[in-house]
């Protein structure tokens, strides 16, 4: 049995039906659907366990504690942190990266300098944007370059003694570029900048070690890797985030507090204020246990393969225009395109008509739109429970789209 | 047919898709949904709208509309074309349009009423 | 039937036994429990319509997004918002007053002040500490008084035209005193400053009307009224919002994006960047109808009385001193107490040996605590399911706690 | 009995609650639990403790702990109690702690070790 086979009846939802035929459901990097383990990891915790987390001396609250941090524990493994405290839990990407941007907002300077990239999603481009409009800092962006890569060579000559900090996404959610992050940390650091990578399209679909790339902050959302929507995971160094003050205030990210100070708490609650979304959480454990079961190695070598078939039987039809890099071997798991003469939210909307969903429009990327000189592209994308079968049926029924409209 | 035959025709042959030379009111918008662009330029002459052209990389229910409007909203009175509503592109267009596809019914709409506004001529 | 009689069989924790007894659940106000209600809303969500929301072309995406944007049309009726515009999606309170802190900070220049109170929760004194250290502007508290009333003669006196945010719990957490909130508001706005209710402890318990109110903002977390965590609203009144820039960034809240600038989407999407929480946002749909099949006024009633047997029998007790106002018709669903010779979390961990959950400790309040004189206090709060039995037990078993330690 | 006896009886009756008159070394710290505040006064002698007192307004666990603590510290060279660990303190305190209490049992042990940092005896 195939990966997509052993996997399929854990997601209930692959047995609807979308105007009237099977759900064939390309649109896992928007955000993807969740097996029974993840869903029942949360339903069991309302419940059996529920109580609010942390300075609670009833069992059901330290059962609650116990369950969040031991997913804490989980996800440190998961992504090859060091300590447990790196570990903050977020809303998702979003939340982590705006984190990050206003905890070290306090620290930037004007004339200093941030480094993103024309490839960038939205969210790793706003919050940068906005903390140097705020402190008078310079945003600039790596060019994208040839199919769809960073150009390493303008990137080094924008690095500075200024640079703060540089943002990259480590696959990007459009081209599927997985770029090289190490090397662009070993250059970041040698300029004295701390690195952010953007993980969210990376997390669901590669092995990842956040030592090894030399990530300062790690970034990523539970709602793409098969768990609930409400929870994510900033993974920040140590060293770094002990020297940074707390983003927002709240509850439990303190430990004692007078009206006009306080004292905060330590790593990794000094970044998490607020009651958490704590079965958002849960459920994320579920499905990194998920995805640990298969094992990353196997999740990709399954990606890369259907990256493979789509980039084949797209290449056949003369009408589709593909992004990104051509070689399966150096990309994540989606593929974007578009279809001579249509635009890709009518390529969108006839495909839903064959049940097929996939993504259409700018994909929160409109810098790298302009730079590819589309309004947008279609975007297909992959997950455990997808199989060839389903990209032959896109492709077939793309064959088909024009006699439609 | 994915919308309807109104649409299929006035997305594959638009008559009213171009540049208009010497025009008196410019004005381009945005579609939220998809960031998608519509420019609407105008003659206006006699308290009426005497000439139109849209331009607009969108979709093809984006483009019927934009047509459409033009050709409706061509050698009427300011006040009548200030008055269209959605509902009067939508009926026309013959096609049951998506709540999340509504927007670009109503963008080429919106981009002609600020071409107007744009010029003073709404009051 | 009793209220209570019909709910319990709603909520599948109330099966739990907790050290060998029937749990009994006096933590609500900490987080509440779940019905099935929503517990099935969010199962259901996930195993039939789950996609990412907006921007969406394909059916489920659709679906997802009409479900999400009903939600916003159920919040504002339940609150009595006057635009669906004026509901924006949080994470919860903390969350909420954070973007509120955040989007004004902005504006707020050295010198000017802003007003808490003596009663709030950290969550709604944090980020104001953090603002106003950030700008310099000065922070200052009114009182609390008597019972543990607000001291409104020194809050007119704190108040000037250098005030710009007024803050203030709706019912506080500790003492449960329902605080003036409209008289504060008009105060206020007769100043000129902007008024944030903390209404985490209002929602879940009464009856709601922000506009009666005459709230500027006013926050509440999804967890604490029934709802799944990891979700919650900030309710801004329109001509507040519109003048407000966002707090943060990141997809969604934009409409159009250049590296170095971009232009904001409309409202309420501008102050939701990123993936909202969209499973706990439809289950907190589930909940408000739950409430509302109910009705607010009957659940106040419900908790007024479980409130008034709760302190007659504690002030039976020789041993125990009750914090707050004595008269359950001008207090909300807690009652915080101390027990002679013994530190609140002896008490929580001998009443868990009861099965009985209640909340020891600061309560995030530690200003407050400071002014009562006392490391922290036991907190019994109520939901839709507790019953006078439930209430009985808690009384009997602090009768008997000091033969224990 | 909630804990264990040997928590109950400390609890109670607290061998070493107090103030030391010229102490050589005060500290104090918060349990990030709760907020409560331990604080220790130490006399040094000899590079021994040579007496030493707590105080504190805090729950059983801590207040015991703390007695406990500051009972097997007296007349110690302060490098045997540098090197003592919670274990030493949860095995004499003879009760099963659940982890949410176990900031409890250590905050008297840590702020023992800040006052001997706090004079520079702890190198
Ligand atoms: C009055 C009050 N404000 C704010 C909060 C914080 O809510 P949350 O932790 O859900 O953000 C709470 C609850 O902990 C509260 O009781
Ligand atoms: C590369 C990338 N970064 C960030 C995000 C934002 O993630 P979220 O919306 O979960 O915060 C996404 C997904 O939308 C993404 O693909």
């Amino acid at each position: 049995m195939t990966l997509a086979e052993r996997c399929r009846p854990d997601f209930a939802i692959l047995n609807r039906r979308v105007n009237g035929k099977p759900l064939v459901y390309l649109d896992s990097a928007a955000s993807s659907q969740k097996p029974r383990q993840v869903i029942e990891a949360v339903r069991r915790y309302y419940e059996t366990t529920h109580a609010n987390v942390h300075r609670s001396i009833h069992t059901l609250g330290e059962e609650a504690t116990a369950l969040l941090e031991s997913v804490r524990d989980r996800v440190r493994q998961f992504i090859g942190a060091a300590q447990r405290e790196e570990i903050v839990f977020t809303r998702g990407t979003t939340d982590a990266i705006n984190l990050v941007a206003q905890a070290i907002g306090r620290t930037v300077k004007a004339g200093d300098e941030v480094i993103v990239t024309e490839m960038e999603h939205h969210s790793n481009l706003i919050p940068w944007q906005m903390l140097c409009r705020d402190r008078g800092a310079v945003l600039k962006a790596v060019p994208v370059i040839g199919e769809g890569f960073l150009d390493l060579e303008a990137f080094t000559r924008l690095l500075s003694r200024r640079t703060r900090v540089v943002a990259v996404a480590h696959v990007s959610n459009v081209l599927g570029t997985i770029n090289p992050v190490r090397e662009i940390a070993e250059r970041a650091h040698a300029a004295g900048a701390l690195v952010l990578v953007d993980g969210a399209q990376a997390v669901p679909n590669l092995p990842v070690n956040v030592q090894s790339l030399g990530a300062d902050f790690y970034a990523f959302s539970g709602h793409k890797m098969l768990g609930p929507t409400g929870g994510g995971v900033l993974y920040g160094r140590r060293a770094v985030l002990d020297s940074l003050e707390p983003a927002w205030g709240g509850g439990e990210m303190i430990k004692e507090v007078w009206i006009d100070h306080a004292q905060w708490n330590d790593l990794p609650w000094r970044f998490e204020p607020g009651t958490p979304p704590i079965a958002p959480i849960v459920g994320l454990g579920a499905a990194v246990e998920y995805l640990s079961a298969i094992g990353m190695e196997a999740v990709a070598a399954h990606e890369r393969a259907l990256c493979r078939l789509t980039l084949e039987l797209l290449a056949k039809n003369g009408d589709t225009t593909i992004y990104g890099p051509r070689n399966p071997e150096i990309k994540g798991a989606v593929v974007a395109f578009n279809v001579r003469g249509l635009h890709p939210h009518d390529v969108a909307h006839l495909l839903d008509q064959e049940g097929i969903a996939v993504r259409a429009g700018h994909h929160c990327a409109m810098p790298l739109m302009r730079r590819l000189g589309v309004v947008g592209t279609v975007r297909a994308s992959f997950s455990v429970h997808t199989t060839p079968a389903e990209i032959e049926h896109l492709a077939r029924s793309l064959s088909n789209l024009d006699l439609m409209i | 047919m994915l919308y309807s035959s109104v649409i299929s025709e006035r997305f594959r042959h638009p008559r009213f898709f171009g540049d208009l030379a010497d025009a008196d009111a410019v004005f381009e918008d945005v579609n939220p949904l998809c960031g998608d662009r519509v420019r609407i330029q105008l003659k206006l002459a006699n308290g009426s709208v005497a000439d139109a052209r849209f331009k607009g990389d969108s979709c093809a229910i984006c483009m019927a509309s934009a047509d459409l409007l033009v050709e409706i909203a061509r050698g009427r009175a300011i006040g009548e074309v200030l008055a269209l509503a959605p509902d009067d592109l939508l009926t026309r267009l013959e096609a049951k349009i998506r709540p999340s596809r509504i927007t670009c019914v109503t963008l080429p709409l919106q981009v002609l009423k600020g071409a107007l506004t744009a010029v003073g001529a709404a009051r």
